[in-house]
């Protein structure tokens, strides 16, 4: 039987892989990625806490199912920005994007 | 009758009680699941060896010669020399390539194509494992073969494969889309998810409670068959490994028992995705006097047929065709399906069938008359190499 | 509304030939090879042959060296024969065809002018290896008048014909210039 | 059942990892449908089969080929795909994301955290009656948003006659 503390610890590490990730990486898409890892880690926690918690278990689940919908979006968006800097600037190097102008 | 109809049922409870003699009580629901995991292992390779031999002899057939006679009569043996054959064949892995992910991509495809097989119901309480969410778990497995394809294309690193693999994930991601709303009509009327109760709610009236015999059942029917047809990567939808124009497509680099694993996964799914048209829409096993799992057969036999038979008949589309086709008809499509399937559910029978076949009538004309067939290319523009 | 129709229509046809392939007699074409055989054609050409009228040492052929020449790939290799003065006779000592590079284009059997070469119809000659047993020499390629009768009667008895009337023409010129 | 989480969780960190260390963008973007899996397997570990398949179907089906089409919309060559690596400022980086662990790992440890498991499953069709019963609201929001993004992705990244002699015009002066 394995006890929520252990979810807890995993989603802990896995949320700060993702914030390495976007903190250290220069690439923008595997920025995106981190906070993928990051949304998914948060996601798990709702999920452990839903099955552990005697309260009514769905809404944990709910608003996983929540969560999975906008970063989804979020991420389609993250690309189509990506994409649409790449156009513009040639590369997506994130320390290189830095300029202002028009 | 009842015998013959639960013979798998009652064979895997002899095996069992049997291995009940020796084993230690907490193994033996592993040892049921081992039973059913093995069958299946068992008649998946199977099936897939004599799709391939069915379809060269109806192929051939149908082009006024025959199919492969030699090996053994009636060409019976050839699916084992075409399998000796791949095994012999030497395993050439490209230089360039990275061996990491040329080595997984086959295994990513087939896998997802065998995990197909175990939310299918066979037969009377013959699916494998019987989860609540089967159909929704369908989906989501055949959705990962696509990214299986991309890693093949992409890891052999040479331009054909690569331009094979973004094609497939292009292709298969616009037809995903018109395939999961016509099943959604489906689950809308039936209320569950688990493919066992879909079953049971056509049953009754000796078949005529079928869906594929309502307005909304048949044309989710013709949409989930030619959205399946297309996820398999089959003719007319097979650009991915379109011969003439991109060598082999995604599996140009690719040769001997992973060439093999490819092509067995495309039969899978092509055997899957019947299976499930017809227990979405033919009733899965409901039939009136054979045993269950012989109407299941005889029912995906048919839809097997008929790819194959599509598959001697039309020539391959375009690309523009083929995405202005699913984006601009499949998908409007399936949208008109789920109203003609809402108001069917709601409305009293006679006026349900009326309204239901008008809807669908109305847009089947209006969006053939909206999309223009024969549209050219526009005038290919040349950028020079910079 | 014919939307669709185009496709049930290609549908059928190929249905009705599968069904046709097993009802209809006819219909389909292959001929299981080595247990059945297409009965032969007269002008099927494969590889050449000449021909000789009575002595196999007497071919009709008087090395002329106009096939060699005309043969687009260089196949056909001839050595005239010389008497004991060095003058060279009308019969070849060498007459070499390399099959494995003859394709069979029946392009000497037209231009030589006495009807010595002809395309054989016979296609089983597989050999072990391509060097030497596909360079066929004179002995293999000679072939009696009758069995062109055999291979091609139409062909072998115009050209008999025509060579007999050569014959009575030179007979008739023959003796006046004598004269 | 232990077996099983331990299995995941290092099947799941190894893909978290990968995603992030990796140099080849693509090895980058298996190694997240790697980790994309495993949490889906967590998910099952948790009975919550329903968020399992709908993870897989989104995550491991859609948002997995949007990376990919993404790294190699964005890459002038392929299979050029080794990178400059790391920023400089990872060593910042690596303090920051420590010092979150030790914080949370040691918070779990002082929570006193339930430890039973409460029987009865949920299941889909309770989600799916709560989804449109008590949570109609967010449900409806949720979809209003999907589409704004889906449109406003595909305005984005659009190529129309402007940028697209823009796009062709750099390549030209680089």
């Amino acid at each position: 039987m394995i006890p929520l503390s252990h979810f807890l610890t995993v989603s802990a590490v896995l949320f700060a892989i993702g914030l390495y990730g976007v903190l250290a990486r220069k690439n923008a898409v595997i920025v995106l990625m981190g906070i993928e890892i990051m949304m998914n880690a948060a996601n798990l926690n709702l999920i452990a806490f839903s099955r552990f918690l005697p309260a009514n278990r769905l809404t944990g689940q709910l608003f996983a199912l929540f969560g999975i919908t906008i970063a989804a979006a979020e991420v389609a968006v993250g690309l189509a920005l990506v994409i649409a800097i790449f156009r513009m600037v040639k590369t997506i190097e994130v320390d290189r994007i830095e300029k202002l102008k028009g | 009758m009842e015998r013959l109809d639960q013979l798998f049922v009652l064979l895997k409870k002899i095996i069992l009680q049997f291995a009940e003699s020796f084993l230690p009580a907490p193994l033996l629901p592993f040892l049921s699941i081992l039973v059913s995991i093995t069958a299946i292992a068992i008649f998946a390779p199977l099936t897939m060896m004599y799709l391939t031999w069915l379809e060269r002899k109806v192929i051939g057939r149908m082009q006024n010669r025959f199919g492969p006679n030699r090996v053994g009569i009636y060409g019976l043996l050839q699916p084992i020399a075409d399998g000796i054959k791949m095994l012999t064949k030497e395993d050439v892995i490209p230089l360039g390539a990275d061996r990491v992910t040329h080595f997984l991509a086959p295994v990513a495809v087939v896998v997802p194509s065998l995990l197909l097989f175990s939310v299918l119901p066979f037969g009377r309480n013959m699916t494998a494992v019987n989860l609540d969410i089967g159909l929704l778990f369908f989906i989501a497995v055949s959705s990962i073969g696509t990214l299986a394809i991309f890693m093949g294309g992409w890891a052999s690193r040479n331009k054909f494969s690569l331009l094979g693999a973004m094609r497939a994930f292009a292709q298969m991601i616009s037809y995903e889309v018109p395939l999961v709303l016509s099943v959604v009509t489906v689950v809308m009327i039936v209320g569950s998810l688990s493919t066992e109760k879909i079953v049971e709610a056509q049953s009754g009236w000796g078949g005529l409670r079928w869906f594929v015999f309502t307005p909304w059942g048949f044309v989710g029917f013709m949409l989930f068959f030619i959205c399946s047809v297309s996820e398999v990567n089959r003719t007319p939808f097979d650009i991915p490994e379109g011969e003439s124009e991109i060598v082999a497509g995604f599996h140009t680099e690719y040769s001997g028992m992973k060439f093999a694993l490819f092509y067995m996964a495309e039969f899978l799914g092509a055997f899957a995705y019947s299976a499930m048209a017809a227990t979405l829409f033919l009733g899965g096993w409901q039939g009136p006097l054979l045993p269950s799992w012989l109407w299941f057969g005889l029912k995906t036999f048919c839809l097997v047929f008929t790819m194959i038979w599509l598959r001697g008949t039309f020539p391959r589309f375009r690309v523009d065709q083929l995405m202005s086709y699913a984006w601009k008809f499949l998908f409007p499509m399936g949208l008109s399906n789920i109203l003609a399937a809402g108001i069917w559910y709601h409305t009293p029978f006679p006026l349900s069938f009326i309204f239901a076949t008008w809807i669908l009538l109305l847009s089947f004309i209006g969006l053939s008359r909206l999309n223009p067939t024969g549209t050219r290319l526009e005038r290919r523009t040349y950028r020079f190499a910079e | 509304m014919s939307y669709g129709l185009g496709i049930l229509k290609g549908m059928s046809v190929t249905l009705k030939q599968f069904v046709e392939s097993y009802t209809k007699k006819g219909s389909i074409v292959t001929v299981q090879y080595p247990e059945e055989r297409r009965e032969d054609v007269e002008r099927f050409r494969n590889f050449p042959i000449l021909v000789y009228d009575e002595k196999p040492e007497a071919p009709r052929c008087v090395a002329c060296d106009i096939c060699a020449k005309e043969c687009p790939p260089k196949c056909i290799t001839i050595v005239r024969d010389r008497d004991e003065q060095g003058r060279g006779l009308q019969k070849p000592k060498v007459f070499d065809i390399d099959l494995s590079v003859c394709m069979s284009c029946g392009i000497c059997e037209e231009v030589c002018p006495f009807d010595a070469i002809f395309m054989d119809h016979q296609f089983e000659l597989s050999a072990y290896d391509r060097m030497e047993s596909l360079n066929y020499h004179q002995e293999k390629l000679l072939k009696p008048n009758s069995y062109l009768h055999q291979i091609r009667p139409t062909d072998a008895t115009q050209i008999d014909a025509k060579l007999k009337a050569k014959e009575e023409a030179k007979k008739k010129t023959q003796p006046g210039t004598t004269a | 059942m232990e077996l099983f989480f331990y299995l995941l969780a290092t099947l799941t960190l190894l893909g978290a990892l990968g995603a992030v260390l990796l140099k080849n963008l693509v090895h980058c973007a298996l190694s997240l449908i790697l980790f994309f899996a495993g949490i889906a397997g967590f998910y099952i570990l948790l009975q919550a089969e329903f968020i399992a398949a709908v993870q897989i179907l989104i995550y491991v089906g859609a948002v997995a080929t949007l990376v990919l089409f993404a790294i190699m919309l964005t890459q002038n060559v392929i299979g050029e795909t080794t990178l400059k690596g790391l920023g400089q400022n990872r060593w910042w980086a690596l303090g920051i994301s420590l010092v979150v662990i030790t914080v949370l790992v040691r918070a779990i440890q002082h929570q006193t955290l339930p430890s039973f498991l409460p029987e009865g499953r949920v299941t889909t069709n309770e989600i799916g009656h709560t989804l449109v019963t008590t949570y109609v609201l967010p449900f409806e929001v949720i979809s209003i948003l999907l589409t704004g993004a889906m449109i406003g992705a595909i305005v984005v990244a659009m190529e129309t006659k402007k940028n697209k002699q823009q796009a062709t015009g750099d390549r030209r002066r680089t």
